[in-house]
């Protein structure tokens, strides 16, 4: 018999780390208990999970780990309401269930053959850096051209994986650009909007698919962006965030036009997002 | 009593001079409903369309409900600036303008930017009673007649008299003040509150019941409970931003309909209503399943006025009773040693 | 396909047999004088003569509170569905005809909810064809009827003086040759009368332009008419609560001390909270965004996704809500 | 058999003890009840304190959770009128609390589940008096089944 969908995956929390400086922003390491139940789980990256704590309730957030990293599951989670109020309280060696996986991984058929573009800002990195993750594996590398990656943040404080940011931009099958709105003193790298580093790289848009997931501001400018540099609304992947319950398309919480976040997305073309209802 | 047709023709008139003299930017009336026994809020916007305001015996909904949102700031401060707050003529009954005072009391509605026209109501139609009264029949239309009762025209074509007293809102049985307190216009003219003391022989013989068979009554009732909010949404009193009933950081009441829940839902929403029930009844009318949602509410408003000598939505230069206190205030009920 | 009849006089005894195999829910009279279906005991005294229950059965498949999960000591448990027959007599065709789009929803064959599975797969529902539709039905022009028997398992018609039951689906049949002893088969004469007055019932509905509403409702997203027609609306849940298709639902946890259950309640997307997220973002922020929802979902997304509107014509928002509001006039506001 | 007969066996057979939440004012009761310990003034051990910063804080609806919650009795304690360190915090409370008592027992809540009244700091006496004698009564009321909710 199939299983039950609203049944969580028992987890354990393996590893709490900080990501930012206003320390709001945490990756929780998740080990299964059961050996079998990460058999079973079987994702891409792009997709997410309903986290489950007893008595707290359960929440959505985007996988930031690959399925190349067998042994574990990263949730970069910034602190916002009940759930992750709850969840920023707990230290290593909490249980706490999984479900999922859930919804439509990024397009990963598509984007073989293809350059990438990964564009991101502030937290919503997470699912990128599982792409990331993923496109780098040395199973996987070979599958994809060139691959652009554009990360910003605020300051440079709150930019997060600030160690696989910087094992990336010491590789050469990989170019990594971060920017920060405001620099500091100690900030060499790019400083300005993500858009602003776009236009000034101008990436090709030929044979090149795009990524971006950051927050609303962001994600308006990069389309224009893109847009002037040439890239098709169908070559322009985006991720949404919406809230959610029961994460099988059922609940009707995150319906936006006839599609189910939960199940139809969350990642869409920008061609998909443009014949959606702006309810998002 | 000024017949209904007479305050009709006078109210699409006054409407339609203010309208005309951008004396007011809306106007909240009624209009015929897609079914009988019933009229439905009308939006009016232009003078040109005061035809479609109706007044009938059907005419129960509560306008107020719509002020405070009316008068709502922008949940986007930077568009605040934008905007200015309207100006809105409205129908109101008596119940219904006391609540408008008590929202120009609780500062939700500003009165400069009111124009109130009021009515004397004699009673209006609870739709779930008429449609019991006609049993298994449905209706097909109803109309006032000359003596102020209904006429349905039933199924087979046949008419059926209903008599008001039997048909209308509960809470209109109990009306205290049927002619508006307060109105810059009146229609009609006042009418008389029929008996003043139908809430406290209520709440009197509620209260002679045992204990138990109070609470076995009480979980009875609100085992129909769906949870579906109409009782508090229709009410014009119920205007928070973020309903205690509806937090989670912490979840003060469950969600589900365990009777417990349902319990605390309306025991607090009761409460919550103590000083500031304007008794239209309008709760207990959009209920869906039929439970009298004012039993709590009816014996606070009693023991308000017993102990604080106030009445809601009477006058509006006076303070609300949960926001003062008086030194003696009675504190017999304290426990002593 | 069993056709079969039974005199209306012995009705109280058929629905005894039922109960020899679980429970049996009837339409019968409540103390407020509402009918609605209620579990039969030995003295069952059955309704025939109504419209239709106030609530929709739905709940029978779709609790208003479903314990998804149980909670022991923080560990997650699942919980089962009770295996108990039970037979629903008297739920009208629009109801019945609901339960196909719930299906869709609940039994997608990608995920199956297995709570609704095991409540629908446990439950018999014999519809009773509808002889009195009250002036907000509409059944016909949602591709319902009166007499249309999709979604129940038998469809009853009361004639003057007996019952036709005609099995629509295996498990209807098998329902009926469960009481085969106390049915007798059906007479042309029966089948015929159960046609005319099906027919003189259709004849009472008015219908309602709901055909291309899709279409319409596609062109008219940027309409004024949601500003306009939500002005009115209370934000209560009435309209979804009562309807026979409305399935939103939250999930919320109720746990002392590491014990409790998660569990799921009714919602409705009229809430303002409905679509609130955690950083105060609302992507539905006013009655206007949120009326059109539930005008979209019904009568556009889920005919693109479903093949049908998700709604079947029995009116009950359309009596029950407070500030009378009428979706049928919305649908002719839309434009053409 | 009445109600609260039945109640009461029930409580002799599984030797129920009462238990009473005490919503206790930061400046007065709170203080009195901490001098009623430092004095050593016997009092029965059955309250629960949870303190809170004036009894103006007190929303009924912490009274009606902790007897969702499985609380037997509820006690809330201000300063005496004319005490209240925010000046009138208790004479706005003791309007909520006139009206709400009066709610519950119409309701069909037993007036003994719920009690109010004022302990100053310097009153640790009567501190444990009232709790004597609220717990007297819900004891003798037997356990609360009503509004309990069992997860």
């Amino acid at each position: 018999m199939a299983r039950n969908p609203y049944l969580p995956y028992s987890a354990r929390i393996d590893e709490v780390v900080v990501e930012n400086e206003a320390r709001d922003i945490k990756t929780f390491r998740l080990v299964f208990e059961d050996p079998s139940s990460a058999a079973e789980f079987r994702y891409l990256p792009g997709q997410f999970a309903e986290l489950s704590l007893p008595g707290v309730g359960e929440a959505p957030f985007g996988i930031a780990s690959s399925p190349t990293e067998a042994d574990y599951l990263l949730f970069t989670i910034k602190r916002m309401g009940l759930f992750t109020a709850e969840l920023h309280s707990l230290e290593a060696g909490t249980d706490i269930g999984v479900r999922g996986p859930m919804g439509k991984p990024f397009p990963w058929d598509q984007m073989a053959g293809k350059n990438l573009l990964i564009v991101g800002g502030g937290f919503a990195f997470t699912t990128l850096r599982a792409a990331i993750k993923y496109i780098l594996d040395p199973a996987n590398r070979t599958q994809f051209g060139s691959v652009l990656v554009i990360y910003g943040a605020r300051v440079p404080g709150e930019l997060m994986y600030k160690e696989a940011l910087a094992e990336w931009q010491a590789r050469d099958d990989i170019d990594v650009h971060l920017t920060v709105d405001k620099a500091d003193k100690s900030w060499t790298q790019h400083e300005g909007v993500v858009t602003t580093v776009l236009q000034g790289l101008k990436p090709s848009p030929e044979n090149t698919l795009a990524l971006v997931c950051g927050p609303p501001i962001m994600i308006r400018f990069a389309l224009l962006s893109l847009g002037s540099l040439g890239f098709a609304d169908d070559a322009i992947v985006l991720s949404l965030e919406m809230r959610m319950k029961c994460g099988i398309g059922k609940c009707g919480r995150c319906n936006i036009g006839s599609k189910y976040v939960c199940k139809d997305g969350p990642v869409f073309t920008y061609q998909e997002l443009r014949a959606l209802p702006a309810e998002y | 009593m000024t017949a209904n047709h007479e305050i009709e023709a006078r109210l699409r008139e006054t409407a339609g001079e203010l309208l005309r003299q951008k004396r007011v930017d809306l106007f909240l009336g009624y209009e015929k409903a897609s079914l009988p026994f019933r009229t439905t809020p009308l939006f009016l916007t232009s003078p040109d369309e005061v035809e479609r305001l109706v007044w009938n015996p059907f005419c129960t909904v509560n306008l107020a409900v719509y002020l405070p949102r009316l008068f709502a700031a922008p949940a986007d401060p930077r568009k605040a600036k934008d905007l200015s707050p309207p100006t809105v003529g409205l129908v109101l009954k008596g119940c219904d303008t006391r609540s408008v005072v008590a929202l120009i009391q609780e500062r939700q509605v500003p009165r400069e930017k009111l124009v109130l026209v009021g009515v004397a109501c004699p009673g209006m139609v609870d739709r779930q009673k008429a449609e019991r009264a006609l049993g298994e029949h449905e209706a097909l239309g109803a109309e006032e007649d000359a003596q102020g009762n209904v006429r349905a025209m039933i199924d087979d074509e046949m008419e059926v008299a209903l008599p008001r007293e039997e048909i209308v809102s509960d809470a209109c049985l109990e009306c205290r003040f049927p002619t508006p307190l307060i109105h810059d216009v009146l229609l009609g003219g006042p009418v008389e509150p029929k008996d003043r003391d139908v809430a406290r022989r209520l709440t009197a013989e509620f209260e002679s019941r045992a204990l138990s068979a109070r609470w076995v009554h009480l979980q009875e009732t609100l085992s129909k409970c769906i949870r579906c909010n109409a009782c508090r949404q229709s009410c014009p009193m119920c205007y928070c931003k973020e309903c205690l009933l509806d937090q989670t950081r912490p979840r003060w009441v469950g969600a589900s309909t365990d009777i417990s829940d349902v319990t605390i839902y309306h025991l607090v929403r009761a409460f919550h209503m103590a000083g500031r029930c304007t008794e239209c009844g309008a709760c207990a009318r959009a209920c869906p399943m039929g439970i009298d949602t004012r039993l709590l509410v009816r014996k606070l408003s009693q023991d308000v006025e017993d102990l604080y000598q106030y009445r809601p939505g009477e006058a509006i230069d006076t303070t609300p009773p949960l926001s003062a206190f008086a030194m003696e205030d009675p504190q017999d009920f304290l426990t002593e040693p | 396909m069993t056709e079969k009849q039974i005199t209306r006089t012995d009705l109280d005894k058929l629905l005894g047999f039922f109960r020899e195999r679980g429970a049996v829910y009837a339409p019968a009279k409540d103390e407020a004088g509402d009918v609605a279906l209620t579990e039969v005991g030995r003295a069952a005294s059955v309704v025939l003569a109504y419209t239709n229950f106030r609530l929709s059965p739905k709940a029978f498949f779709f609790p208003q509170n479903q314990t998804l999960l149980r909670f022991n000591d923080g560990r997650a448990e699942e919980v089962g569905v009770i295996d108990r027959a039970t037979v629903l007599f008297g739920v009208r065709p629009c109801d019945a005809r609901a339960l196909l789009a719930l299906d869709q929803v609940f039994l997608d064959g990608h995920q199956d909810d297995p709570y609704y599975a095991g409540l629908r797969a446990r439950t018999t529902v014999v519809a009773l064809a509808c002889m009195r539709p009250a002036s907000s039905c509409f059944c016909t022009s949602v591709g319902g009827g009166p007499g249309d028997g999709t979604g129940s398992d038998v469809l009853a018609v009361a004639l003057e003086t007996d019952l036709l039951l005609r099995a629509q689906t295996p498990k209807g049949e098998e329902l009926l040759s469960f009481a085969a002893d106390l049915l007798a088969d059906a007479m042309p004469a029966a089948v015929k009368e159960a046609q005319e007055r099906i027919r003189a019932a259709e004849n009472k509905i008015a219908p309602v332009e709901v055909a291309n509403s899709a279409e319409r409702l596609r062109k008219a997203y940027d309409s004024y008419v949601w500003e306009t027609a939500s002005q009115k609306c209370l934000g209560c849940g009435t309209c979804s609560f009562l309807c026979p298709t409305c399935h939103c639902f939250d999930i919320t946890d109720e746990v002392r001390g590491g014990t409790g259950r998660r569990v799921r309640t009714w919602d409705c997307c009229a809430y303002a909270l409905f679509t609130l997220q955690a950083s105060g973002h609302n992507p539905r922020p006013t009655p206007k965004e949120r009326w059109r929802q539930r005008i979209m979902h019904k009568f556009r997304y889920a005919v693109e996704n479903f093949d049908r509107p998700f709604c079947m014509g029995c009116g009950r928002c359309i009596r029950n809500c407070p500030v009378s509001m009428d979706l049928r006039t919305m649908l002719k506001e839309v434009g053409p | 058999m009445s109600e609260s007969q039945a109640a009461q066996e029930t409580a002799l057979e599984t030797s129920w003890e009462p238990k009473i939440v005490a919503f206790l004012c930061n400046w007065c009761s709170y203080a009195g009840a901490d001098l009623a310990g430092v004095s050593r003034i016997q009092y029965p051990h059955n309250i629960r304190i949870i303190r809170v910063p004036c009894s103006g804080r007190i929303n009924p609806v912490f009274l009606l959770r902790a007897l969702q919650d499985g609380a037997d009795g509820v006690l809330v304690s201000g300063c005496h009128p004319g005490d209240c360190h925010y000046i009138s915090g208790n004479l706005v409370a003791r309007r909520k609390f006139a009206l709400f008592k009066e709610l519950l027992q119409y309701a069909g809540i037993e007036p003994e589940r719920v009690q109010f009244t004022w302990v100053s700091a310097s009153e640790g006496g009567r501190f444990a008096a009232i709790v004597e004698k609220v717990v007297e009564e819900v004891r003798k009321i037997g356990p609360n089944r009503k509004l309990v909710k069992v997860p």
